[in-house]
């Protein structure tokens, strides 16, 4: 054999043992490449910052804040305009609306984040069950889904806080049912498109179980649409939270959950917007921040999607 | 009004030192680096080359559809029946696509919309060309499928309920249907299998030869290049290495390259010959080697080829090779059994 | 610059503009008002109860809207759902009762000319002859014994529980009826003069059950009702009484409350309740004119006495002290309110002002507290609706400065009066009002073991004997005496500790005038009228 | 294709059964009931055993709710528990006034959006793009409430363009629009521009530009009719989700809309009102589906494909 075939043969063998060990680094890589794909995409970031400075302030808020702070009734220094003292003035009962404000961050991101948990969890099982045994399972699920999708989800949240009683715990499941259905619907959509790939045949060819197969084959393909999923459900509950508490079905009274805040200030709107204005701002920048990190997330993880 | 088509000289298609880059976030991909050639009323070139040399960016140079954010045309005239296709406007660019010019592409599952009948899509070309008014435009559409060999009455039918041969036929049907001077065929037979390839191919023939279309067939199938065309262009990183009539080419090969991809080519009558591929890759479109593109995988390269730009060696008066290797008269290549 | 760059200062820059446009939008920010401290007469502003001057001076505005302060349902006395806190305002232009009471606590005869009674018992009236209902039915005594009747069967009806003790409507002639009661009731008389107490015509309920309740006999007569949105009336012009200067009114329930008042500064409505935060703003402005009315329900907060620690009388009293009423007025009420020192009605009859009363003294309370049974635990407080959970929290934090926990659940109405039923043992405070006409006797219900009023489960039986002695003594000085002794034990005992009596505010425009504000909120719109400036 | 509707449709009944039956029993759990909303003090405890009787309190829920369910076989809602109107004439009057509201903003969100969602897909990746980007994540995430209400404080307290509740005129439905549709117009805006970033990238577009289709052409005829599925799917749900009337918005504005009747009904306790309210409602949302599936056979033809093979499984892609 001349020299250049010999050449090619042997670069042949390293160049594959190049790529199995590149293989075996670019699975790393994978995680890492979204993390660069992510850092690199200015809204996400912007995103990301917000929720941490949240996160940040539930914490001081957890410190340094009691709930005597927070319940401290003063009826010298009612509806005092934002100053040096109140960085967002007082409410009608003379409480310092930027330590209600702080102290209700914690409402808001358990609300999104266990309300979206919640639903998640028990949407993307039964999803996963619809989605991938098909049959009467199946149309029992999505008629289930449907009849749950079908009411609406103010009226249901509503519903549920007026049986269970207004508390935060009660909210929390108001909101995480009226989620279960989007994930099911979504989870299922996800499985119907991965379950019919080869690698679904290649798993049932070496005698995987089919309960196996669907959690542990399937399920974390359909992991990035889930996420993605998630975040927009997460700014959806959010506001869904806020919503249940301006008409009165959400959080117990004195409770300063941010929909609560508006709802009380919203009766001195004209005498004093400052009550409504500041809640207001910290659900959009929340949610916004949620949205924005679900984009930044969605592109990262779908290169296909990224321009 | 754009003025008639130069009809004294027989060139339809005149394209001088074209070069086309991808600018991209962090690098920039050199797809064409100089490409001349032109096209003689009614013949064919054949445009070979592995994937990654460029061919396909040519071709939608050439009809100046080349996707505008990260592509750019550094340089370069294109000149079809006259029209100077890189400086016209939308307006008159969208005038002389589909009337003088057209083109198939290589993919026929994906190339036609799913949600339009197939006799409408046809339909649409001779409508927006023809002043015709619609009904005459679809009946025009069933002529059509009926000369590609579709049964007219499936003119209504959607893209989904054709098999891929019949779906290329269709996009046959649409190239074809204002009749234009130029047809550029894009690897039109690559997803298609063997016996549908050759059904496809006859039909473009015949079509070429009733309506005497030039076409430009590119393809990286030696076999195919030999079936249809005159004239071929050997193309390698973004550059034709050696261009000449199908004789030239095929039966005096100069360039090494031209040489490497016919040796990796199974001859059917000496078995048990071992096939000689070309070693390496192909060169990288972003990181350009100074001297010749091929000098790395090209075993008479010299000091020469790697330092400066290939020279141009006219063999004769329709043989062309870029290859410094010739600058001494003596050099000659291997050469490789003769396939005729 | 950079593309990424570019988009981030993009999405910072649309935050601010967004956070900065809303902020300096939201109109005037003024100072808070210096609470004024509680006037004890209410405050002098005299505004749109002038009666309307001589018609050919001025000119009227032909319709008028009003803004009324919750939803009316339906118009119709059978009902249950017409019970809402406007029925009184509805009721003074729809129906007429068959004797009215005035301001100042006074019956004056109503479609009943003469009414008389020996034994408290059987009354026998004399009705006012050539009325008519809105349909042109004439007005006979048969209506008047086909609506008591038919109301005593339609159970939860507006007049069902007042009308529960008539035994027997008799029809002497067509402008004359007795009605005798199972039991003799002082103030018999007194309960028919609310303004709800109104009559339907027989033969027109009988030929359209749906709307035939409708039609009754007062000034007004409904021409369109949309169910909780508004109602609106045309003048009655063959009224038997004084015909309003009026053509046509429209009640209308805006319920959120800062639109009511945009509306009303815009001038889509002439009169509209005022919340006592926006009180000094209107005030000041000429182009309307404010009156105040006290209500004569009293703000309170009841002991459930079936509650161990609740039942303790130091508890109470430690209670009694710990409440600083000056916070509930300024807080609850932005400082337009009457601290309450008696349980009793603020212009209820026979009011007992020599009752022991417990001034805030956080020292004693504490005493108190250390005598009570009290050992740490949180007490719940139960509260509905806005005032009250107000009460509740400022509770809550007066209760906490001598270290009593609480924790407070609120809730809305049906299930506040689900979870307090008679003899209940779940609830310890309740945030509640007392009674509410100006009647002594409606305070039995509020003392009367088994009533639905009596959040306390007060049952002493003392108590329950002076009640039914008073609804039989006829003698006005002697029944006095008697009320003079409930009002003692009910300060000693304090079942209830009364909170403050609130000052409510109806705004209208200059040129408005002719209502009557009543203190049990029955306002009467029959004789609104707007002069053009 | 009637066939899959009817299937469809007869799927309504069990689903408006479990719906009634999920609404009663919780309605039933909760605490307080009807009557006591029409409880006032002077009443004494035989007026409430009696109210109890009447309004069947002493039987037990199932009782109640088989005869709610024989009512509703013969096709009558009911009337309201607490005012004897009947449910079905209250949802009569408070539905137009809802269905005006969610066309109205749906309608003009939609045209806002589609060409918004379409310069930002086409121009994806520059400052355009990047801008109607920030501008939808704001309508997503600003609390519709929140903003109707600075929009009452400005338009209608600072300067007076607009009234603040509801008064038949064209100026009342301004605001609650602007209120209701701006978050709508966002999502649809959203939907479109990654639907057509779906589709930009096929190669048909290429074959309609080698054949001289114009560019807007090119974007209409050939983009926009197959980015037509995921667009009408979120414009369905939408319409779907305001049929139930936005309860925030009308409570802002004091629209006599049926998200307020709900909130009436559930505050008063009265189940025959709510039940009718959601049966309506969920009867309409069920309806809306079934059209939007129908409009996806309109626009793609692989979906009618499926219902004229009459194959039993319908796999259509759910959103």
């Amino acid at each position: 054999m001349s020299r250049g075939q010999t050449e090619t043969i042997v670069s042949r063998k390293e160049g594959h043992s190049a790529t199995l060990a590149s293989r075996k680094y670019k699975k790393k890589s994978a995680f890492l490449e979204s993390w660069n794909r992510l850092r690199t995409n200015p809204g996400a970031m912007f995103g990301l910052i917000v929720i941490i400075l949240m996160v940040l302030l539930m914490v001081y808020s957890f410190m340094f804040i009691t709930e005597e702070d927070v319940m401290a009734i003063n009826s010298a220094n009612r509806f005092k305009p934002p100053s040096a003292a109140h960085p967002f003035g007082t409410d009608s009962m003379g409480r310092d609306l930027f330590m209600r404000t702080v102290y209700g961050t914690r409402y808001s991101l358990a609300v999104g984040f266990f309300s979206v948990a919640f639903g998640l969890v028990v949407g993307v099982f039964f999803g996963t069950l619809a989605g991938y045994f098909g049959g009467w399972v199946e149309e029992i699920i999505m008629r289930v889904s449907d009849v749950m999708a079908s009411i609406p989800g103010m009226l249901l949240g509503m519903v549920i806080v007026a049986v269970l009683g207004p508390s935060f715990l009660n909210l929390l499941i108001a909101i995480g049912v009226s989620n279960i259905s989007g994930f099911i619907r979504m989870s299922r959509a996800s499985i119907l498109s991965v379950k019919g790939s080869e690698f679904v045949e290649a798993a049932r060819a070496i005698g995987m179980s089919e309960f196996r197969i669907a959690f542990s084959q399937v399920l974390p393909n359909s992991v990035s649409p889930l996420i993605v999923t998630a975040t927009a459900r997460i700014a959806t509950s959010v506001l869904a939270a806020a919503g249940l508490s301006f008409i009165g079905f959400g959080v117990p009274v004195p409770l300063p959950e941010w929909g609560a805040l508006i709802s009380d200030g919203r009766n001195y709107l004209g005498r004093a917007p400052h009550l409504t204005l500041f809640p207001g701002i910290f659900i959009m920048l929340t949610t916004f921040a949620c949205s924005l990190l679900g984009d930044g997330l969605r592109d990262a993880l779908d290169p296909k999607l990224k321009q | 009004m754009l003025d008639e088509c130069m009809t004294n000289s027989d060139v339809v298609l005149d394209v001088q030192d074209l070069v086309v880059h991808y600018e991209l976030k962090n690098e920039v991909v050199k797809a064409v680096n100089g490409i001349s050639f032109t096209l003689q009323k009614g013949r064919s070139i054949g445009l070979v080359g592995e994937t990654g040399a460029g061919k396909t960016t040519t071709a939608l140079a050439i009809m100046n559809l080349v996707p505008k954010p990260p592509g750019v045309v550094k340089s370069g005239t294109i000149d079809v029946c006259g029209y100077k296709m890189l400086e016209l406007k939308p307006k008159q660019l969208e005038k002389i696509r589909g009337k003088e010019i057209s083109m198939i592409f290589q993919d026929p599952m994906t190339s036609l919309n799913p949600v339009i009948s197939v006799g409408e899509q046809i339909a649409e070309s001779v409508k927006l060309h023809e002043n015709v008014s619609a009904s005459e435009a679809y009946d025009r559409a069933i002529e059509m499928l009926e000369l590609v060999g579709i049964p007219g009455e499936r003119a209504g039918e959607y893209p989904h309920q054709f098999s891929g041969g019949m779906r290329q036929r269709v996009l046959i049907a649409i190239a074809l249907a204002c009749n234009p001077r130029i047809l550029i065929a894009d690897e039109p037979t690559t997803a298609l299998d063997v016996t549908i390839q050759a059904q496809v191919l006859n039909m473009i023939n015949d079509l070429k030869k009733q309506f005497g279309t030039a076409l430009i067939m590119i393809t990286h199938d030696l076999g195919v290049v030999a079936k249809m065309c005159d004239d071929v262009a050997v193309m390698y990183a973004g550059r034709i290495v050696e261009k000449g009539t199908l004789e030239d080419v095929f039966n005096d090969t100069k360039h090494p390259y031209t040489e490497g991809l016919f040796n990796s080519l199974p001859d059917i009558t000496k078995r048990e010959s071992e096939l000689k591929p070309i070693p390496g890759l192909i060169a990288d479109p972003t990181k350009l080697p100074e001297g010749c593109a091929f000098a790395p995988r090209c075993q008479y390269a010299t000091d020469a080829c790697r330092e400066r730009p290939p020279t141009i060696h006219q063999i004769s008066p329709t043989h062309l090779v870029e290859c410094t290797a010739y600058d001494n008269p003596g050099f000659q290549i291997e050469g490789w059994q003769n396939h005729g | 610059m950079k593309p990424a760059k570019r988009s981030l200062c993009l999405i910072l820059c649309i935050i601010l503009s967004i956070a900065l446009l809303a902020g300096c939008g939201g109109g005037k920010t003024e100072s808070s008002p210096t609470p004024t401290s509680g006037s004890e007469s209410p405050s002098p502003t005299k505004g749109i109860s002038e009666t309307p001057p001589p018609t050919e001076e001025v000119e009227y505005y032909e319709h008028l809207n009003i803004a009324i302060g919750d939803k009316v349902t339906v118009i119709d006395l059978f009902n249950p759902a017409f019970g809402s806190s406007q029925v009184g305002i509805i009721s003074h232009a729809v129906f007429d009762s068959l004797v009215d009471m005035t301001l100042d606590n006074e019956i004056v005869p109503g479609l009943a000319t003469k009414w008389d009674t020996d034994d408290y018992k059987t009354f026998t009236f004399t009705l006012r002859e050539n009325v008519k209902f809105h349909n042109g039915e004439p007005f006979t005594a048969e209506d008047v014994k086909y609506t008591i009747e038919r109301t005593k069967a339609t159970p939860g009806s507006i007049m069902a529980s007042k009308y529960a003790r008539i035994e027997s409507v008799e029809v002497v002639n067509d402008y004359e009826v007795k009605i005798t009661l199972d039991s003799p009731n002082v103030d018999f008389i007194a309960d028919m003069s609310v303004p709800y107490a109104g009559f339907a015509n027989k033969k027109t309920c009988e030929a359209d059950p749906e709307n035939g309740s409708m039609i009754g006999t007062g000034p007004w007569k409904v021409t369109e009702i949309v169910s909780n949105d508004y109602v609106s009336v045309a003048r009655n012009d063959d009224y038997w009484g004084e015909v309003p200067v009026t053509k046509t009114m429209t009640f209308k329930f805006v319920s959120e409350e800062t639109a009511r008042y945009i509306m009303f500064e815009n001038g889509d409505f002439d009169f509209c309740g005022i919340g006592s935060v926006f009180v000094e703003q209107y005030e000041n402005d000429e182009r309307f004119s404010v009156e105040s009315y006290v209500m004569n329900n009293t703000n309170l907060i009841a002991f459930n006495f079936k509650d161990p620690l609740m039942a303790d009388i130091n508890f109470r009293m430690a209670v009694a002290h710990a409440m600083n009423r000056e916070d509930f007025v300024n807080i609850t009420l932005n400082g337009y309110g009457v601290p309450a020192e008696y349980f009793w009605g603020y212009r209820t009859e026979f009011r007992n002002t020599n009752v022991p009363t417990y001034e805030y003294n956080i020292d004693k309370a504490k005493e108190y507290l250390e005598k009570s049974k009290y050992n740490g635990e949180t007490i719940e407080i139960v509260a509905a609706m806005a005032h009250p959970i107000s009460n509740a929290q400022v509770l809550q934090e007066n209760l906490s400065k001598i270290g009593v926990k609480t924790e407070i659940f609120a809730t809305d109405g049906p299930t506040l009066t689900s979870y307090t039923p008679w003899g209940n043992t779940d609830s310890q405070i309740v945030v509640t009002s007392g009674p509410w006409t100006t009647l002594a006797s409606s305070v039995s219900m509020f003392l009367m073991p088994g009533s639905i009023g009596n959040k306390a489960n007060y049952d002493k039986p003392e108590m329950t004997e002076l009640l039914k002695k008073a609804a039989m003594t006829f003698d006005a000085a002697e029944r006095e005496k008697v009320y003079a002794e409930i009002q003692e034990i009910v300060a000693t005992e304090i079942p209830y500790l009364p909170i403050f009596n609130m000052e409510l505010f109806v705004a209208g425009w200059k040129g408005c005038g002719g209502v009557k504000l009543y203190a049990t909120n029955n306002h009467d719109y029959a004789y609104a009228y707007r002069i053009k400036q | 294709m009637l066939r899959y509707a009817v299937i469809r449709l007869l799927w309504l009944i069990p689903i408006l059964i479990c719906v009634s039956l999920i609404i009663f029993v919780l309605m039933d759990a909760a605490p307080g009931s009807i009557i006591d909303s029409m409880i006032n003090e002077e009443m004494t405890q035989e007026d409430i055993e009696e109210l109890k009787r009447e309004y069947d309190l002493d039987k037990s829920v199932f009782y109640r709710y088989g005869k709610y369910m024989l009512g509703l076989f013969r096709g009558n809602l009911g009337s309201s528990e607490i005012s004897g109107l009947s449910v079905f004439d209250m949802y009569k009057t408070r539905f137009p006034k809802t269905l005006e509201l969610s066309l109205l903003s749906l309608v003009l969100g939609t045209l806002i959006a589609i060409p918004m969602g379409i310069f930002a897909a086409k121009h994806a990746g520059t400052i355009w793009d990047n801008l109607t980007t920030a501008f939808t994540l704001i309508g997503l995430s600003m609390p519709s409430f929140w903003l109707g209400l600075l929009l009452l404080i400005w338009f209608s307290h600072s300067i007076k363009l607009f009234p603040a509740g509801y008064d038949g005129t064209w100026k009342c439905y301004v605001m609650p629009v602007i209120a209701g549709g701006f978050s709508m117009s966002a999502s649809i805006t959203r939907q479109t521009r990654s639907a057509i970033l779906d589709v930009v990238r096929q190669d048909y577009l290429r074959t309609a530009r080698a054949k001289g289709v114009p560019e807007w052409r090119v974007t209409v005829k050939h983009e926009l009719r197959n980015a037509w599925i995921p667009i009408v799917t979120q414009i369905g749900m939408m319409l779907a989700m305001t049929m139930a009337g936005s309860a925030v918005i009308e409570a802002v504005y004091s629209w006599p809309g049926v998200g307020r009747l709900m909130i009436e009904a559930i505050n008063q306790r009265d189940t025959t009102l709510a039940c009718g309210c959601v049966i309506l409602t969920a009867t309409l949302y069920v309806v809306l589906l079934l059209l939007v599936d129908i409009v996806y056979a309109f626009i793609d033809p692989r979906i009618r494909a499926q219902y004229s093979a009459g194959r039993r499984k319908k796999r259509r892609a759910e959103a």
